[in-house]
């Protein structure tokens, strides 16, 4: 472990903006997508049952 | 001979004909009726190739026409709802150069016949196709039969916006293509003034 | 050739197996990117030459191959479509497209966001970044053209040609940019200058690829469950029992 | 029965084509005279100085000649699709992958070779010398029928579809960066006194690639807009 506090583990040895942007972005974009196919299949069941 | 095996068509999502099976002989007329939207031209289209069917096959002499392909293509004419000539340039030259790419003869001469057979007057030959009316651009699509020696033919309405002497004229040619031997599918309203026993019909409906 | 293959793997039956597997993947996705996350920030240490800004080729690298292998898998897809008139297979083609976008974007992303501290420039017209961008523009031409046609049948059909003729496009751009960059000289600069990588980074790495491989399986067919039932409601087959099913069996 | 030779069939197509391009001679007009007034007005942004335009000359010709070549896409197959010729033609006894070259090679003829031989003259605007403006022509020369074929690939792709001219660029560009990175290439290395043998043998490769998969690839596009 090279870490000796939470703050440094954040800081990334002075390059916590780069990594965290990109780590978040990553988490974000996934989480969306999976939100959205969620939404859409909630959607689209719904509406099937509307149709039958 | 032309066949169809449990030929199943659909547009879009909307299924229009299933399970059609019927057969042309040499000297018979096949009749496609149905009203508007019923597949009648997907039918015919289908029959020459430029449309898939959902299921089924279409054969020619008993071979899937889908492994023949050039081959088939060199049996049939095709007159679509649209005429498939080019506006800008005269009647001569639209014929002449689909009878060329045919395969057919091209020479001025049969040209000129074949265009007077459906009642093109001379002074029409020379003009731009676009400033006919739309009753003489069906005749100059409907020409190319007097030209062709295939035996094979799929007219999509083709009395459609034809007066009554040149639908006379069609009506002959059909008779005497018929009587050679050929085959020809239609999609027409029409009653059509030829032997019923050489006729065959084909209702489409939902 | 134009045998529908596929009847009787209907997709009606797909539905509820596709929500089987689901779960699986999803649970699998989250602990594999877990374990790689903590080798990644925990255990693989601090890179002598880059610092910490290296540990962004955990999300980076995955992605970008995960972009490429998904366009791969997505022309196939297409490519038996086309071959063996399987519509299911362009469901699947369908449903890849998104996420395959969602990869490439990731990786340019990050691309930049590592290129900044490494190269000291947000953007280089590198041969893999460049050729990264233009997997991008072929993942929006291929969703666009879908988009843009109303008629199922041509929709897949003309994505499908398009998805395979991007596969030919792909390499040959990525050799053109290398050639076009030995020809300005300076400008180049090559992502395999990076320093040997040590067996925990490569591990922390492999794991998140994994990890992202079964994102992408859930998600798929999560979409692919979605793009069944689209196209089921229409009333394909005429057959409304089917879609009460399908509604049911979820 | 009656099948024409393959020579007939695409004489045919190129006959029909240019015979109706020379009916249209101002759309033939329209897309020499784009180029020449886009790649007039660069200078004028940019300003005179000869170096720079020297530099920058290459990049601006080629994207000009490749813009230009996108914007006349849109006429390859159109009016075929409304008028009911291009289903005649897939109807023709004939591979119909044939048939497109000869469609294509109409097109290059009347939006492709004007621009080509015109390149000579806007080189001279951007103050290239004479072995350059030679690489430039030859360069058009290889490259331009390259970008009609793959061209027709998304011309065939879009065709009828609403908004195509916008969805045709979004899908072609893509397509197009090889041939542009080697033709501009070419006169970039010219300009700098490298041999541009390299460049324009791989910029011949394009071509050769292009002519062997992008006709078939749009016959099959064809096939599917028909349907």
């Amino acid at each position: 472990m090279q870490w000796g506090s939470v703050s440094e583990f954040f800081a990334m040895g002075g390059y916590g903006l780069y990594v965290w942007v990109s780590f978040g972005v990553t988490a974000l974009c996934m989480f969306g997508e999976v939100l959205a196919v969620w939404r859409r299949h909630a959607a689209a069941v719904a509406e099937s049952r509307d149709v039958s | 001979m032309l066949q169809t095996v449990a030929l199943r068509g659909s547009r879009g999502q909307r299924q229009l004909f299933s399970d059609i099976s019927v057969t042309v002989k040499p000297g018979t007329l096949l009749a496609v009726a149905g009203e508007n939207g019923s597949g009648k031209t997907s039918f015919l289209r289908m029959l020459c190739g430029l449309l898939s069917p959902d299921d089924g096959a279409v054969l020619w002499q008993g071979k899937d026409i889908r492994q023949l392909k050039e081959l088939y293509c060199a049996q049939l004419i095709y007159i679509g709802h649209l005429n498939g000539i080019k506006d800008d340039l005269t009647p001569t030259e639209n014929i002449k150069i689909s009878a060329g790419l045919a395969g057919g003869d091209s020479s001025s001469e049969i040209v000129r016949k074949a265009l007077e057979a459906v009642g093109l007057g001379r002074s029409t030959h020379t003009l731009p196709t676009r400033v006919l009316s739309q009753g003489q651009k069906r005749r100059v699509a409907l020409a190319r039969l007097w030209l062709s020696t295939r035996p094979l033919w799929f007219l999509d309405e083709p009395f459609a916006s034809l007066d009554t002497l040149a639908a006379t004229y069609l009506t002959q040619r059909l008779q005497s293509h018929l009587g050679n031997g050929g085959m020809v599918v239609v999609s027409t309203h029409q009653e059509i003034a030829l032997p019923t026993d050489s006729i065959q019909h084909l209702r489409l409906s939902r | 050739m134009g045998i529908n293959w596929f009847k009787y793997s209907s997709p009606q039956a797909f539905h509820p197996l596709a929500g089987k597997m689901i779960p699986w993947f999803s649970v699998a996705a989250g602990l594999l990117i877990i374990i790689g996350l903590y080798i990644g920030f925990f255990v693989a240490p601090t890179d002598f030459q880059q610092g910490d800004s290296y540990r962004i080729i955990f999300v980076h690298v995955p992605a970008a191959w995960m972009s490429m292998f998904l366009y791969v898998i997505m022309a196939a897809w297409a490519g038996v479509g086309l071959g063996l008139n399987a519509r299911p297979s362009f469901m699947m083609a369908q449903a890849i497209a998104p996420t395959g976008a969602m990869f490439t974007f990731i990786a340019l992303l990050t691309g930049a966001m590592w290129g900044k501290p490494t190269w000291g420039a947000w953007w280089v017209w590198d041969a893999r970044l460049t050729s990264e961008l233009i997997l991008l523009f072929q993942y929006i031409g291929i969703i666009l053209l879908r988009a843009a046609i109303d008629d199922l049948r041509r929709a897949d059909r003309a994505s499908a040609v398009l998805a395979l003729v991007g596969v030919v496009n792909v390499p040959i751009i990525y050799f053109s940019v290398r050639w076009w960059n030995t020809l300005h000289q300076g400008a180049s600069v090559s992502m395999t200058a990076s320093p040997k990588m040590a067996t925990t980074m490569l591990t922390a790495m492999l794991i998140m690829t994994v990890g992202f491989w079964m994102y992408s399986f859930a998600v798929t067919l999560a979409r692919v469950r979605c793009v069944i039932l689209d196209r089921e409601r229409q009333p394909m087959w005429g057959n409304q029992t089917s879609i009460q099913e399908v509604a049911e069996a979820r | 029965m009656s099948q024409p030779s393959m020579s007939e069939a695409l004489g045919g197509v190129v006959r029909r084509d240019l015979l109706l391009a020379m009916r249209h001679r101002s759309d033939v007009a329209m897309s020499v005279f784009f180029v020449v007034i886009v790649a007039s007005l660069f200078p004028l942004g940019v300003g005179p100085e000869a170096a720079v335009l020297r530099m920058i000359g290459p990049g601006v010709l080629w994207v000009t000649a490749l813009l230009a070549c996108l914007l006349s896409l849109g006429r390859l197959f159109t009016a075929d699709y409304l008028d009911g010729v291009l289903e005649q033609t897939a109807l023709i006894p004939q591979s119909l992958a044939v048939l497109v070259i000869g469609k294509v090679f109409a097109h290059w003829v009347v939006s492709g070779l004007p621009v080509v031989l015109l390149s000579p003259l806007l080189g001279l605007q951007f103050g290239l010398d004479g072995v350059t403006l030679g690489v430039l022509t030859l360069s058009l020369l290889l490259g331009t029928p390259t970008l009609s074929m793959i061209g027709a690939i998304g011309a065939a792709l879009t065709l009828g579809l609403r908004g195509s001219g916008l969805l045709v660029a979004l899908l072609v560009l893509p397509l197009f960066i090889p041939v542009l990175i080697f033709g501009a290439g070419a006169v970039t290395s010219s300009v700098s006194g490298i041999g541009s043998e390299a460049n324009l043998s791989l910029l011949g490769a394009c071509f050769l690639l292009s002519f062997a998969f992008a006709p078939w690839a749009t016959a099959v596009a064809l096939r599917i807009a028909l349907e």
